[in-house]
């Protein structure tokens, strides 16, 4: 009976996760094109509801009802499934994410590297998604962000070793844990650095957003997407950003946890730093031009990488003396 | 708690299946495919004993099939890369130049 | 419960890989071999290796499935797609392969396993599987450890090296 | 910033649109161009003329054999310089003896003067090209192949460039119908063809 | 319209290697090709190996047009050629027929000519720097520039009553003199616009990025440039000092100072560099024609009919593309016997290949911004 209980609250807790999720998510497109568009000067979406309040909804349903095409060429089974190879990893990790001292689905030992795998997955999607189409633009579109995602998860990878170094566990509960004097960002700007840049370019947000660089490749591996496939990788690809937000948060901000002195719950806390995240990805968007391809792969392989295995064993070597 | 026998019988059904792409299939790719699958049979050997033996030794070594794997599947691609820049083919049986 | 899932993951396993070793298009057969991978991962954490798990998918599913399909998407596998798929000789294959599983299951049948050990900790705790993967690999397997990063090595070298265009001397 | 910035110099200062005044009637400007073309190919230009004498409008007709070797000479000489074929294009007379004008604008940026080529042909007559001596001129007499069809010898990639390559006809031509359906001596392309 | 010779000549080419080669096709319906333009890339990978471009999906027969009308008539539909800079036409136009006669125009046309000339410069920079900046991924430049862009346009519309095709210009000076306020609105907008290019220049000019995808890209040398054609900012940005407003003034730019900014490596850096520096010499100038203005008529005495003698002339002013001329022949009637447009996108664009082989894909777009092509003008 017990089990039975487990496994219902589990649901319940998922079934809220999924929808607040995906009504963030929503609300989150809505809130860059404000943001954008006051730093251009503009207004931004105003005529659904107050000030445009409702345009997430409306463009939901527009992408419901719009007509849901696939390519005459395309290989179907791939086609559809790739969207849907998108979005499973990207909600999949929410599992492990926690959301303050007590609201998180589950906890499991190996958390963060369970996020890592699971987020590695993504790739399958836009390379499926790339393929599928069977259109040029499409095809360099996945390739570019197979290549760069590939790289840049190694980024990721490594610049999340030092703050578990110092925090000596996977589990993301203890890591914030860990964290309740000190930010970690102190003690680890250089992972923070790295980890912010790789974080940026696995989602695919300007200014490393090649795979999808519209002026380009048109739209690189989701060219041939429309309707509800079109939505979905739109989803997963800010459902992404929550995710690496939450990561970076729960690596090097403390999480759930806010300074002592101001008496605010967990999640609020959660909340006010997931918002000046997103803020950053956004503003960044408004301000930056796009990196070439082999730019951005020199900036990996030959900057960050070395300074990220620097970080490492410097991490290593103090925790060593001092520890 | 999985009996010892359903791993090893599950490793060998699976090392069977790649066997069998490994002889029969003329595409290099999938030939190649095939024999991650049969790394992977051993794999689940190794975890099947590790568990049965509360030892961490085979996971370890399942560890290092992975990375062997790895190995492989680089210069396995990289060769396969080659032949199908010199000439567009991706059938083992003929690659045959130094056939007798 | 356990034996369910077992079964359910297994199941996958034998299914997806003998979809994989039929399909005449590589795509196809690449994307059904990342399907086994999950499988095996989930097969994994019922044995209580879930560090090794998430490696299955970091790295395989990841890393290594990706490469194929990107290195498959630089070929023209199109072509090979309209070719013969098969070596004629399916029927030796086949008595093989029978031969082999029968004595397999025989080997199998024969053997009697003493009583199953139990792990000194919990599926899921903390400190658990982690700790003790790395305890043993760093200490006991320290120097097949290293000279697995020297095999790496020595394959990214390989690779490069027979990747790559034109080699300047 | 840009590096270097030339500051406005007086020496150009002229009234606009006055041009040269007809104090010089008797010999039209560009002596000194026809000098130049002259002591290397003696008889090369076969006429001169300016419109009422402006500098800018010289123009020199040549003959279709000695074009590029004076076009070449022109561009290369010290006294000329005339490095920038501004335009190249065609004019049509169907009267004429030689109905089809080849018109090759030259400007010399050292010198600051403009020079006009001109070569008379027939129907038909190929001309040689001039992108050997100005890359520039590709295109320009791809255009001209378009839309005159005077053929080029030894052009690279002589192409229609404006029009459908199956386009029927030369519509800078004076005797293209303006009306009617003349202009579309068109055949759609088939599936073949596009290579679908 | 179909090129069909034009693709199978690189495709026939790709499938003789035995190596695959990405074959392309950007355009006519692309984000960044500006216009109808089709380029058809062959890619090794990402670089590009051959470039083939296919134009005149907008050809109208503008100069077989010409031919057929009177001078007076062709003015509008010089506006359709560089539609994003149409009063610079319209200039072009005129001056090149008045160029057959030896009319006065009054010294206010001519500075108002000259004005309105600049003006049309920055409208036509501006929409250059926003869809360059938006190929190359800054977005929030593209709005700040239309922003002012349209400004400009407000003042076209209180000065002619059109805003994009404005007709602006009569042969003998101008239809009608522009309304004061018209000249309160330009020294406002001047008064404005400097302040306004800083703040582009805040987001381009040092940022990283930006220098690392347009510096040493697309680089063309002074000679190259002029062996290719390539005018305006293109070939200033190559180091060549040169601008027909300076070398063969018309309008008022003989009375007017200002400087002609010049590059270094001609590199897409160095183009965009020009055309910033542009924008600030156009403001200047404008400043000066304000102040000088003249009074008086805006128009010479001309005759009802415009007959030309016959004759041939050839006449160019400095448009925000580069070098735009009109050659036409007069056979003395009311009509011209040959126009010729000397089309600087078109000859611009005669450069891409050399500027874009063994470039990446993304660098094809930057050269393509940084060449500033319009297809109205390329095509005719």
């Amino acid at each position: 009976m017990d089990m039975a209980l487990e496994i219902a609250v589990a649901a319940i807790k998922i079934f809220i996760v999924l929808n607040v999720v995906q009504l963030v998510v929503a609300y989150t497109i809505y809130v860059e094109r404000k943001v954008i568009a006051h730093a251009q000067m503009r207004l931004g979406p105003m005529r659904v509801g107050w000030h445009g309040l409702l345009q997430p909804i409306a463009d939901g349903l527009k992408l419901f009802l719009k007509e849901d095409i696939i390519p005459d060429k395309a290989d179907r089974i791939v086609f559809v499934l790739a969207p849907v190879m998108v979005l499973v990893p990207a909600f999949v990790v929410y599992a492990v994410l926690p959301f303050s001292a007590t609201f998180y689905i589950t906890q499991i030992n190996i958390g963060l590297f369970f996020i890592l795998a699971i987020s590695s997955l993504g790739v399958f999607g836009i390379v499926m998604a790339g393929w599928a189409s069977n259109s040029k633009y499409s095809l360099l579109g996945a390739l570019r962000s197979a290549a760069q995602m590939l790289s840049y998860e190694i980024f990721l990878g490594f610049s999340v070793i030092g703050p578990l170094m110092l925090a000596g566990s996977m589990n993301l509960q203890e890591i914030v844990h860990a964290q309740s004097d000190v930010w970690f960002v102190f003690y680890q700007p250089i992972a923070f650095i790295v980890f912010f840049i790789a974080a940026m370019a696995e989602t695919n947000r300007a200014p490393f957003d090649l795979p999808e660089a519209e002026t380009e490749l048109v739209a690189g591996f989701h060219t041939e997407y429309s309707g509800m496939k079109f939505a979905f990788f739109f989803l997963a690809e800010y459902a992404n950003m929550f995710v690496v937000s939450t990561v970076g948060i729960v690596l090097f901000f403390g999480g759930w946890e806010g300074p002592d002195f101001i008496p605010l719950p967990g999640f609020v806390w959660y909340v006010l730093k997931l918002s000046v995240f997103m803020f950053v990805f956004i503003w960044l968007r408004a301000t930056l031009p796009r990196y070439r391809y082999d730019q951005l792969m020199r900036v990996g392989w030959k900057f960050m990488f070395p300074l990220v295995m620097l970080n490492i064993f410097l991490t290593g070597f103090l925790k060593y003396l001092f520890l | 708690m999985i009996p010892m026998t359903h791993f090893l019988i599950l490793g060998a059904i699976l090392f069977l299946i790649g066997a069998m792409g490994v002889l029969m299939r003329r595409n290099a790719i999938i030939i190649l495919l095939s024999i991650e699958l049969m790394l992977n049979a051993v794999n689940v050997t190794f975890v099947g004993f590790s568990r049965h033996l509360a030892d961490m030794t085979g996971q370890v070594f399942a560890i290092f099939v992975i990375t062997v794997a790895a190995c492989e599947a680089a210069v396995g691609l990289a060769i396969l890369i080659a032949l199908n820049r010199d000439r567009t083919m991706v059938n083992v049986d003929e690659v045959n130049l130094l056939k007798w | 419960m356990e034996l369910y899932f077992f079964y359910m993951f297994s199941g996958g396993m034998i299914i997806t890989s003998l979809l994989m070793i039929t399909r005449a298009n590589v795509i196809h057969a690449a994307l059904l071999l990342v399907l086994t991978f999950f499988f095996l991962a989930g097969i994994f954490v019922l044995a209580g290796a879930e560090f090794l798990a998430a490696v299955q998918i970091l790295l395989y599913a990841g890393g290594i499935m990706v490469l194929y399909l990107f290195s498959i998407m630089l070929m023209n596998v199109e072509v090979a797609v309209r070719m013969r798929q098969w070596h004629r000789q399916g029927v030796v294959v086949f008595v093989a392969a029978v031969l082999l599983g029968l004595e397999i299951w025989a080997v199998l049948k024969g053997v009697e396993f003493p009583a199953a050990k139990q792990w000194e900790w919990s599926l899921g705790a903390t400190p658990g599987n982690v700790e003790a993967l790395g305890a043993v690999l760093y200490t006991k397997f320290l120097f097949p450890f290293e000279v697995a990063s020297i095999l790496l090595l020595a394959a990214m070298i390989g690779a490069i090296v027979l990747a790559k265009r034109t080699i300047e001397r | 910033m840009p590096d270097e910035v030339v500051e406005n110099s007086e020496e150009t200062n002229g009234a606009p649109d006055s041009g040269e005044t007809a104090e010089e009637v008797k010999t039209p400007p560009g002596e000194d161009l026809k000098e130049v073309v002259e002591s290397a190919f003696p008889g090369a230009v076969l006429e001169q003329s300016a419109y009422e004498d402006h500098e800018d409008e010289t123009t020199f007709v040549l003959g279709v054999d000695s074009l590029v070797a004076v076009a070449t000479h022109l561009r290369d000489h010290g006294d000329s310089l005339f490095k920038l074929l501004t335009d190249l294009t065609a004019a049509h007379y169907p009267e004429a003896e030689n109905p089809f004008e080849m018109l090759y604008h030259l400007y010399s940026i050292e010198h600051n003067r403009r020079l006009r080529l001109k070569v008379r042909i027939k129907e038909g007559q190929a001309v040689p090209t001039v992108s050997g001596i100005w890359t520039s001129a590709d295109w320009m007499e791809r255009e001209v192949y378009d839309l005159f069809g005077i053929e080029f010898e030894d052009h690279p990639d002589l192409r229609r460039i404006l029009l459908p390559d199956n386009w029927g006809s030369h519509p800078m031509r004076k005797d293209y119908p303006l009306e009617g359906r003349g202009e579309r001596i068109y055949t759609k392309p088939t599936r073949k063809e596009i290579g679908d | 319209m179909v090129g069909v010779a034009n693709v199978s000549r690189i495709e026939q080419q790709s499938t003789v290697h035995g190596t695959e080669e990405l074959v392309i096709n950007m355009g006519p319906q692309h984000p960044s090709t500006h216009g109808v333009l089709r380029v058809i890339l062959k890619l090794d990978g990402e670089t590009v190996n051959d470039l083939d471009c296919d134009i005149g999906y907008l050809h109208r027969g503008t100069e077989k047009i010409g031919e057929n009308i009177t001078y007076t008539m062709f003015i509008p539909y010089t506006d359709r050629l560089d539609y994003i800079a149409a009063p610079s036409n319209n200039l072009a136009w005129v001056t090149a027929v008045e160029k057959f006669f030896d009319w006065e125009i009054p010294m206010r046309a001519q500075y108002i000519r000259s004005m309105v000339g600049e003006l049309s410069r920055i409208a036509s920079h501006l929409l250059w720097l926003a869809t360059h900046a938006l190929d190359i991924g800054a977005m929030t430049v593209f709005l700040w520039c239309f922003r002012e862009r349209e400004m400009v346009l407000d003042l076209f519309e209180t000065a002619f009553g059109g805003r994009l095709t404005v007709n602006a210009f009569r042969l003998g000076g101008l239809h009608e003199d522009v309304p004061d306020k018209f000249l309160q609105l330009t020294q406002e907008f001047i008064d404005i616009f400097p302040s306004r290019i800083d703040d582009y220049e805040t987001l381009l000019t040092n940022n990283r990025i930006w220098l690392q995808r347009t510096r040493d890209v697309g680089i063309i040398s002074a000679e190259d440039a002029m062996d290719l054609g390539l005018t305006g900012p293109i070939i200033r940005g190559s180091g060549v000092s040169w601008d027909l407003r300076r070398a063969k003034p018309y309008a008022a730019y003989p009375y007017l100072d200002f400087v002609v900014p010049v590059g270094e490596n001609g590199d897409i850096y160095d183009r965009y560099l020009v055309r910033i520096e542009e924008l600030r010499q156009s403001t200047r100038i404008i400043q000066q024609c304000l102040e000088q203005l003249p009074g008086g008529p805006v128009t010479c005495k001309t005759p009802r009919t415009i007959k030309p003698p016959e004759g041939e002339i050839y006449h160019s002013i400095e448009n925000p593309k580069g070098e735009f001329g009109f050659y036409i022949v007069s056979d003395g009637t009311t009509t011209p016997y040959r126009v010729r447009i000397r089309p600087p996108s078109f000859i611009n664009l005669g450069g891409l290949k050399k500027l874009c082989v063994g470039q990446l894909v993304a660098d094809v777009v930057a050269i393509i911004g940084s060449i500033d092509i319009v297809l109205g003008e390329c095509d005719r």
